[in-house]
């Protein structure tokens, strides 16, 4: 390099035979974010992502407004997922605040969670299934996520940004029979699940596809620090709600799905078995819950945590969220930062895209449960 | 003072009077006399009552039927109506935008929805005119670098071309634009022209992803071209004939689809390929490719294209019923013309009305339109269900399945008919015939 | 983080450690006194809401944090020990020694998040990587933070002045896009990572890394 | 009829010839070359030889065509052309042609084909079936031969390496 350039940028070196292409932020197949892919044929020779097209800097924000008034904003990365992305915040808050949370709050906080997790693996099917063509697992899933908008409806009041995690528990208690019309459209909807099984997961081209397509190893996974599904499709036994449980997760009955293959396939099923899994557990948690009691602990106005940090961290439906909190003695937070799975997922675009055939772009981008909303922040 | 109603002046409404007519007789002596002068030059006009019909007598047309009747009859066997309206393009855009509104409502239904609803109150039977409306109301928009002619050439072609396909296909004994004694052929030279409008368009709009979605239009269709060709060989060997009417003719008995079923899946497959269908829409892949080479288009001219696509599609699903279904053949259900109201006429009360020029169609074409619609119906509908069902696929998978698996199937039917022609079981002077 | 305090007494030091950097937090806006005030005004009092019990320090944690202290002794300081939670700083000359200590002996093998905390009154910034692991069972619920200090400058000059680190992706090759990030929040330069370019903010920025203290939201 | 077609068939036929090898622009010419061979598949319709016109349009505009068409679009034009150009060299290569036109004039007219009848029937495809498999076989072997290898050679120079990842670490 013969110029000093300052550091962020770079001179490209142009080549007749690559061609680049800007898939996104105005592309139908990118989300908000921008993949700069250069291909050599049909070859993706570098992919090159570029998030940040809806960073909002949530974590400064964080630093203006008090624990209590950073809960409705710190959802917004991941609105169809709120519940989970505000959990490790309520745990680090609450563990900050030594605050004690109420038993049958924490069935509830479980609750939600699962349900908030099936919102978006559904959302995350439907979307995968039109990335490859596949009309029908559009609309199929994105018409299922009705049944858990409603049930969140009726705990929380709001259809997709509950808000309905606090410290301390949660804001209000469940409605009036919300057990068995819970367990009503929980029963429902293992039913459905069967039937995407049929039209997606056995289609014959949809195997041939993605099986075998953007392998990562277990070596890899590791190495690449990736987390939530990936991780677990690449046969790596992980999931923080059994190694780390938080809440009641070690009371429930439920299990880790681990596939070994790592390829595009078997990240796409991964979350589609999870739900599965959700169910269980939403309905062992619905067995369990004690039927009354205080469902919040209440706060004091403008709680102050110490001369503290702490990390905690819970698996949502794109891995494991982190929130490491500092205070400082003051009603607001010193620093949260938030290490999410979808940010922590991106590493494996260009390392999985490289050698890849245009092709299965999207089944590798979108296999990788990367939500750009979130990895922004 | 309102400028919306002025005042009333006589002079004025005298004035606009004389305008309105001056402007009727020009219009109608440089229009309407050329157009009159042109039909008595080429249209042969029957004599009516010992008397020659002439244009000039059009207005005793309406008042009377026994007149009306022959000139229709008359005007359905000229060339430009077979163009038009019938066995052309009229009939094949109807069944093509009926094809169109059929998939939207049968994918809806497949996906549990409801699909068009509104337009039309009756389930959203209108909604095919309001986006026609709609497409032809936009602005269309050519990029700033694009290649302004082939750019424009684009559409027409497409248009053009899929129109010259649907020319060959015979719906009814004797109804057909063009009966070239080499038919097959005419129709593999008129796919050929397909993959070269998308290339050209595609290199036209100057983008990448038009050039991507182009190339893989080419490669798409090509590979897919050879196997098309050589699975209708079987047909062509065992009914002895390139002309499709003679192919149907050859079916009377049974269809080709009993002997040749290889041949006939093949070529379903390659037609799916050749529409660039789901499962084998890349060239139009909308999460990798944008749009493919249809990115760039807007309003109409996409429009263009969407009506050529779905010629095409009704063109190939003609030429399957043609080819493997028997086209028109099919027991004779429609009922025959009531032959009263030719001998006596029909009388209500005290009017007896007689009607010379009835009837209107015989009874075979009527008939045969009929089993060729219902079996080219029942072809589209099986093309349109893959889309419910099936994820698309990758371009080495689809050149894979063109190149190696689908020539190897078709020369397998090859052999077949090969097989039975020189067995003495079919073709000319076959056990069967 | 100046005073060598006692690396196996925990809690304590932490809040002795952090109480000198509380003070730089509000500085930013109000001094301290003036921040009691305020806040005495409003008849809130400034004193924290968890008072600070001693907890009893858990063995298993204490056997990691023995054996890295013992292989690097005053290198690294042990800021505290809780159940599934250790925290280390160390100098950021000796960084990749330690990580690289960390994956080989202790088997943590991936990075979970690097941050950057601002200090501006005491002139630093806070880089803490989160590393956990996936393939000791034992360590599956254990995080470790890794801490490092580097100095800041009050005119920042990202990639050019002193705000500068060894970078630990050849140790942690999961760092690399939480690196680049930490670069254009904190305008820390991570020397030796192979792509230190910008990640989420507009190729034009041209303010001071927005998540420095003194980089202020409009209308705040 | 027949003869103002056949005067527009060889305006066209002639025209297009032309521009194909005038025209700056490669893909223009390429496109004027598909018309030109559109015109010669027209005067086999002309001609009475429906089956000749049909092969002539799939074959040579169909995919020879889009043969040039993706060689034009896909390498760099230098690549291809190196341009030599000169008056000398244009004038020299209508001489040439206007020899060449002479000299086969001659030669046809001399011959008996001065006359054709137009009135016999259509050349019939099946005839020509019969004569390549009988009379022609060992050309249409030969052809088939030469076709086959040179598809099995075009297919080993088309052949590609994958794109090596070297961030893998197994």
């Amino acid at each position: 390099m013969t110029t000093q350039l300052p550091p962020g940028m770079h001179l490209e070196t142009v080549d007749d035979k690559i061609m680049t292409l800007n898939v996104g932020p105005q592309h139908p197949g990118s989300g908000h974010m921008r993949l700069i892919i250069k291909v050599d044929g049909d070859y993706i020779v570098s992919c090159d992502p570029d998030p940040g097209y809806v960073h909002r800097g949530e974590e400064k924000m964080a630093e203006y407004r008090n624990y209590i008034q950073n809960i409705p904003h710190l959802e917004r990365p991941v609105i169809h997922d709120s519940s989970n992305i505000l959990y490790p915040y309520c745990l680090g808050v609450e563990e900050l605040l030594g605050i004690e949370v109420p038993e049958r709050a924490k069935y509830i906080r479980v609750i939600a969670a699962e349900l908030n997790r099936c919102i978006y693996i559904l959302y995350w099917l439907a979307i995968y299934g039109i990335f490859l063509g596949h009309s029908t697992m559009f609309m199929w899933p994105a018409g299922d996520r009705e049944l858990f908008i409603d049930l969140l409806e009726a705990m929380s009041g709001a259809r997709v940004t509950h808000a309905y995690l606090v410290p301390g528990g949660v804001r209000n208690d469940l409605p009036s029979n919300f057990e068995e019309r819970c367990l009503r459209q929980v029963e429902y909807f293992e039913k459905r699940l069967k039937e995407y099984e049929a039209i997606f997961y056995q289609n014959p081209l949809l195997k041939a596809r993605t099986e075998g397509s953007g392998i990562l190893s277990r070596t890899d996974a590791i190495r690449l620090g990736t987390t939530g599904s990936v991780l677990r499709a690449s046969g790596v036994d992980f999931d923080v709600r059994k190694k780390e449980p938080y809440d009641v997760y070690e009371n429930l009955d439920f299990q880790t799905i681990v596939m070994k293959e790592g390829d595009s396939y078997a990240r796409s099923r991964i979350p589609y078995l999870e739900m599965f899994e959700s169910c269980r557990i939403i309905k062992d948690a619905l067995k369990k819950m004690p039927k009354s009691g205080s469902v919040r602990t209440k706060l004091k106005p403008n709680p102050k945590g110490g001369n503290d940090e702490v990390y905690r961290r819970v698996e949502s439906g794109r891995g494991a969220i982190g929130y490491y909190i500092v205070s400082n003695n003051r009603p607001e937070p010193y620093r949260v930062k938030i290490s999410v799975g979808s940010f922590r997922n991106l590493i494996c675009m260009p390392y999985l895209l490289k050698g890849e055939k245009l092709g299965n772009m999207p089944a590798v981008y979108w296999g990788l449960n990367y939500w750009p909303v979130e990895a922004d922040r | 003072m309102s400028t919306i109603a002025p005042q009333f002046r006589l002079s004025r409404f005298i004035g606009s009077l004389f305008d309105l007519i001056f402007w009727v007789i020009l219009i109608f002596s440089l229009v309407g006399l050329p157009i009159v002068f042109i039909v008595l030059f080429y249209i042969k006009l029957p004599v009516i009552n010992g008397q020659l019909m002439t244009p000039y007598l059009a207005m005793t047309w309406m008042a009377d039927p026994s007149r009306t009747l022959p000139i229709v009859k008359n005007f359905m066997h000229t060339t430009i109506f077979r163009v038009m309206a019938f066995p052309g393009f009229g009939f094949a855009a109807l069944l093509a935008a009926a094809t169109i509104f059929v998939e939207r409502k049968f994918l809806a239904k497949m996906q549990l929805r409801v699909g068009p609803l509104y337009c039309g109150k009756i389930e959203g039977i209108l909604q095919l005119m309001g986006d026609g409306f709609k497409l032809m109301s936009k602005e269309i928009i050519i990029p700033a670098k694009a290649d302004k002619p082939i750019f424009w050439m684009g559409p027409l072609l497409f248009v053009g071309a899929a129109g010259a396909f649907v020319s060959l296909i015979p719906v009814a004994p004797g109804w057909v634009v063009a009966n070239p004694n080499v038919g097959l052929l005419a129709v593999f030279a008129v796919i050929g022209f397909f993959p070269i409008i998308a290339v050209l368009t595609a290199w036209a709009a100057n983008s990448k992803w038009t050039f991507i979605g182009g190339l893989r239009a080419l490669h798409q269709m090509v590979a897919f071209e050879i196997p098309l060709i050589l699975s209708l060989l079987g047909v062509v060997i065992l009914s002895g004939s390139l002309n499709l009417s003679q192919i149907v003719e050859s079916q009377e008995h049974f269809w080709w689809i009993a002997f040749l079923p290889i041949g006939a899946i093949v070529f379903f497959i390659t037609i799916l390929a050749e529409l660039e269908r789901v499962p084998f829409d890349l060239p139009e892949a909308e999460s990798e490719i944008v749009a493919g080479w249809l990115t760039e288009f807007s309003g109409m001219m996409y429009g263009l294209i969407q009506l050529g696509t779905y010629l095409k599609l009704y063109a190939f699903a003609g030429l399957f019923t043609v080819l493997f279904l028997g086209g028109w053949n099919g027991p004779m259900v429609w009922p025959p013309f009531p032959q009263d109201i030719i001998t006596q006429g029909i009388t209500i009360g005290p009017v007896t009305a007689k009607f010379p020029g009835l009837p209107l169609f015989d009874q075979e074409m009527l008939n045969g339109t009929l089993w060729f619609v219902i079996k080219t119906v029942g072809v589209i509908l099986l093309i349109l269900l893959p889309r419910g069902v099936f994820p698309r696929v990758r371009i080495d998978m689809i050149l894979h399945t063109g190149w190696y698996k689908l020539i190897g199937l078709a020369f397998i039917n090859i052999f077949i008919a090969l097989g039975l022609l020189y067995a003495g079981v079919l073709g000319p002077g076959g056990l069967l015939h | 983080m100046s005073s060598g305090t006692d690396k196996d007494v925990e809690v304590k030091d932490t809040t002795e450690e952090h109480s000198d950097n509380s003070e730089n937090a509000k500085s930013d806006s109000m001094s301290k006194d003036e921040a009691k005030k305020f806040y005495e005004e409003k008849g809130l009092d400034l004193s924290p809401d968890v008072p600070v019990k001693p907890k009893p320090i858990p063995a298993f944690e204490k056997s990691l944090a023995d054996k890295i202290s013992s292989k690097f002794g005053d290198k690294i300081r042990v800021d505290y020990i809780r159940s599934d939670r250790i925290r280390v700083t160390t100098k950021r000359e000796d960084i990749v020694d330690v990580a690289k200590f960390i994956r080989d002996e202790l088997k943590y093998d991936h990075a979970e998040s690097v941050s950057g905390v601002d200090y501006p009154d005491s002139s630093e910034i806070e880089v803490i990587y989160h590393l956990g692991s996936y393939t000791d069972e034992k360590l599956g619920r254990q995080i470790f933070a890794l801490a490092t200090r580097v100095p800041r400058e009050d005119v920042p000059n990202p990639g050019s002045d002193a705000t500068r680190t060894p970078s630990l992706r050849d140790v942690f090759y999961s760092v690399e896009f939480h690196e680049r990030e930490c670069f254009e929040m904190f305008g820390v330069y991570f020397e030796g990572h192979p792509d230190m370019r910008r990640l989420l903010l507009p190729e034009d920025w041209a303010d001071i890394p927005p998540f420095r203290k003194d980089f202020k939201i409009k209308g705040r | 009829m027949v003869d103002s077609v056949f005067l527009a068939l060889s305006v066209l036929t002639i025209g297009s010839a032309i521009v194909a090898l005038e025209i700056r622009s490669l893909i223009y010419g390429s496109i004027a070359l598909m018309l030109t061979l559109s015109g010669v598949a027209g005067f086999f319709l002309l001609l009475d030889a429906p089956f000749v016109a049909m092969f002539q349009l799939s074959v040579y505009v169909g995919s020879i065509a889009v043969l040039i068409l993706f060689t034009v679009m896909l390498v760099r034009r230098e690549l291809i052309f190196n341009k030599v150009e000169d008056k000398r060299r244009r004038y020299a290569g209508i001489g040439l042609m206007v020899v060449l036109m002479l000299g086969i004039g001659t030669i046809i007219i001399g011959s008996g084909l001065k006359t054709m009848d137009t009135n016999s029937a259509a050349v019939d495809y099946k005839k020509i079936g019969e004569d390549f498999l009988t009379y022609y076989s060992p050309a249409l072997i030969v052809m088939a031969l030469i076709l086959a290898s040179s598809i099995v050679g075009a297919m080993t120079l088309a052949r590609r390496e994958d794109v090596i990842d070297d961030q893998r670490a197994d």
